[in-house]
């Protein structure tokens, strides 16, 4: 079957992000494909580089982007919740005049008609938030 | 539109104490390009998004609630209102909003866009979704 | 001692001015904030954890009901609406101040 | 069409099981999660949530009344405990999902 | 420590859906050096961060309830339960850590850091603070 | 009266940012002084300057940096969760070898041990947070 994921709340702060990592991992190993994951709201936080987590922790961040490198998951960040919170791709970086860049690997900015497409695309869309 | 997938935005929270209804309004309006079947339901404190009169000039903040007057023009017109939500709150439709779309099928009658339905009603027209999305 | 208590929740979605106003001591005051000030409504379900409450004083941030579109004559009697130059008064008048979050 | 409803926070806390309970329509399923398994617990003065809500089936995240010390013995009758996979089995079993937030 | 001031760490939430409850403790921890009055509250859904047993090996997080028996160590020993929030969720002390302190005066004797008090005694405590951080 | 004041929630996701920034012109307009501004939690997510939130709407990050710079205003950002969810000064940046940072003007990352101070050293503590 054919997922798409919503996560809303940022890392750490809410265990909304590792619910949908645990879940995630979960469904590709009952052979399902994950079309999308879209961070939302303080979910775009989940796709920065710039974090360094304590070590006897979940690193959340890098979490995301060794799922999204072993399994082909298309992680995406909205790019009118990423302007508000600082979140900042190559593109950004340039047009909105930025010193430097930290989007983490794998993820990628986009629109927000990526969430309705991934509705549209996949069997089952699942939210994990607040 | 045989195709069209039935999405639901359920509204579940007050605005400006957090940001979830107005990056939900934002979702709305870019869905609405898409050709689907879109439908939001305002439940419990998301009731309180549509109150007429909103004023955020003294807070300093963008005042989003006239944005929900132009979803008539998305094409966006079935949107429900629980109830129970409204009397517990003490409210009734006259503090809300009056949410209007043009019927092309009916000479562009202007036609009310909200209806107040029971926690039942709901339930069932939640049954019938194929996508919700939770804010 | 006398504390002046905020609370920013709708008391409809949280247990937040429950909290409060089971554990605040009796002559404190209670400011209600961002999303706190829809419990400051009359004729809900709810409106009677303030009314009820008759040992403590409330007040309200008057931008957040604006904000919101709720009027002051919908207010439950009693209350009295600050603006946030009235919050900073009302944190100097009293000795501390308890967020209940 | 039979949806799978999620619920992630403590009853104690917010309004959130009772929205969904509310508007579940008869024979669904809720899955309770993160802070929401706590409204599994029996013995509490809102176990009645559930206990009263005959025509829905629950489920708990095994993994998070694991992570808070919550023993299976203490949930209340009937409560079904799933892992992560089971989590996905009922995503599938069931035609949508929705998050109640 | 006549200049000391009396510092209260609320507790209100759970542990694990949100970081409150383990960014609280880290605050509890690091201010233990300053030489003031500390005092903890768990109320409400708070007092389920002291439950016993908590095993996140599963949800593959960090488990932070071991470090509340540490407290003690910390001189922090003062640590008050809402006897009405226990009642209200079915749950007794039993089902909480026993966290302990050494009381230098008497010959380093192992006392009890938790007091069980009802609503009204905790907010005539609270009433005697000065600083109350809440989480 | 000295004040400090603790954010507890990152900006735009939750009113708190804002009302404490009212608070705080509230409080200086009085004469009032503001000795510390601690963000904790998400409240780090005040600290970037990586945002480019919408025209018609507060620039929290920025006003933030405005109130530092014409009131003397110190604002600290919890180092620990800051590591957590990527804020980055120049010291974290090379202790912690990233390739950039995104730091505001008039921030500082610090201990906590300065929300301890700022308890100690203030006439009253003010917090804000969900």
């Amino acid at each position: 079957m054919k997922f798409s994921i919503q996560v809303s709340e940022g890392p750490y702060n809410h265990e909304s992000s590792v619910t949908a990592i645990n879940f995630v991992k979960a469904a590709v190993e009952a052979g399902h494909d994950i079309f999308r994951v879209f961070f939302y709201h303080d979910g775009v936080n989940n796709g920065t580089n710039y974090a360094t987590p304590p070590q006897d922790d979940m690193n959340i961040q890098k979490t995301w982007s060794e799922l999204a490198a072993a399994h082909d998951i298309d992680l995406v960040v909205c790019v009118a919740a990423a302007q508000r919170r600082g979140i900042v791709d190559e593109g950004e970086m340039t047009r909105n005049k930025k010193d430097g860049m930290n989007i983490m690997d794998g993820f990628r900015i986009s629109g927000l008609g990526q969430l309705i497409e991934a509705g549209i695309e996949s069997d089952r869309l699942v939210v994990f938030g607040d | 539109m045989s195709d069209a997938k039935k999405f639901m935005y359920i509204n579940r929270k007050a605005p400006y104490g957090t940001i979830y209804a107005w990056e939900s309004l934002e979702v709305v309006l870019i869905g609405a390009a898409f050709d689907q079947e879109v439908s939001l339901a305002f439940v419990d404190d998301g009731v309180y998004q549509l109150m007429k009169g909103q004023d955020t000039t003294e807070v300093g903040i963008k005042n989003f609630s006239p944005t929900y007057a132009a979803l008539g023009d998305y094409d966006v017109n079935k949107i429900y209102i629980e109830k129970e939500s409204l009397e517990a709150r003490g409210l009734t439709l006259d503090d809300l909003q009056h949410l209007v779309w043009e019927d092309e099928d009916e000479d562009w009658a202007e036609k009310d866009s909200i209806r107040v339905v029971t926690s039942a009603e709901l339930a069932e027209i939640f049954e019938q979704q194929d996508i919700t999305l939770s804010f | 001692m006398s504390i002046l208590h905020t609370v920013n929740k709708s008391t409809y979605e949280r247990d937040t001015l429950e909290a409060c106003v089971r554990l605040a001591a009796k002559g404190g005051s209670v400011l209600l904030i961002e999303d706190g000030v829809y419990s400051a409504m009359s004729g809900g379900n709810k409106s009677s954890v303030i009314e009820n409450a008759k040992d403590l004083s409330f007040y309200v941030l008057g931008p957040d009901i604006k904000a919101r579109g709720l009027g002051e004559d919908r207010l439950i009697d009693g209350i009295k609406v600050v603006d946030y130059k009235g919050f900073v008064e009302l944190t100097v008048s009293n000795d501390s101040v308890t967020a209940w979050l």
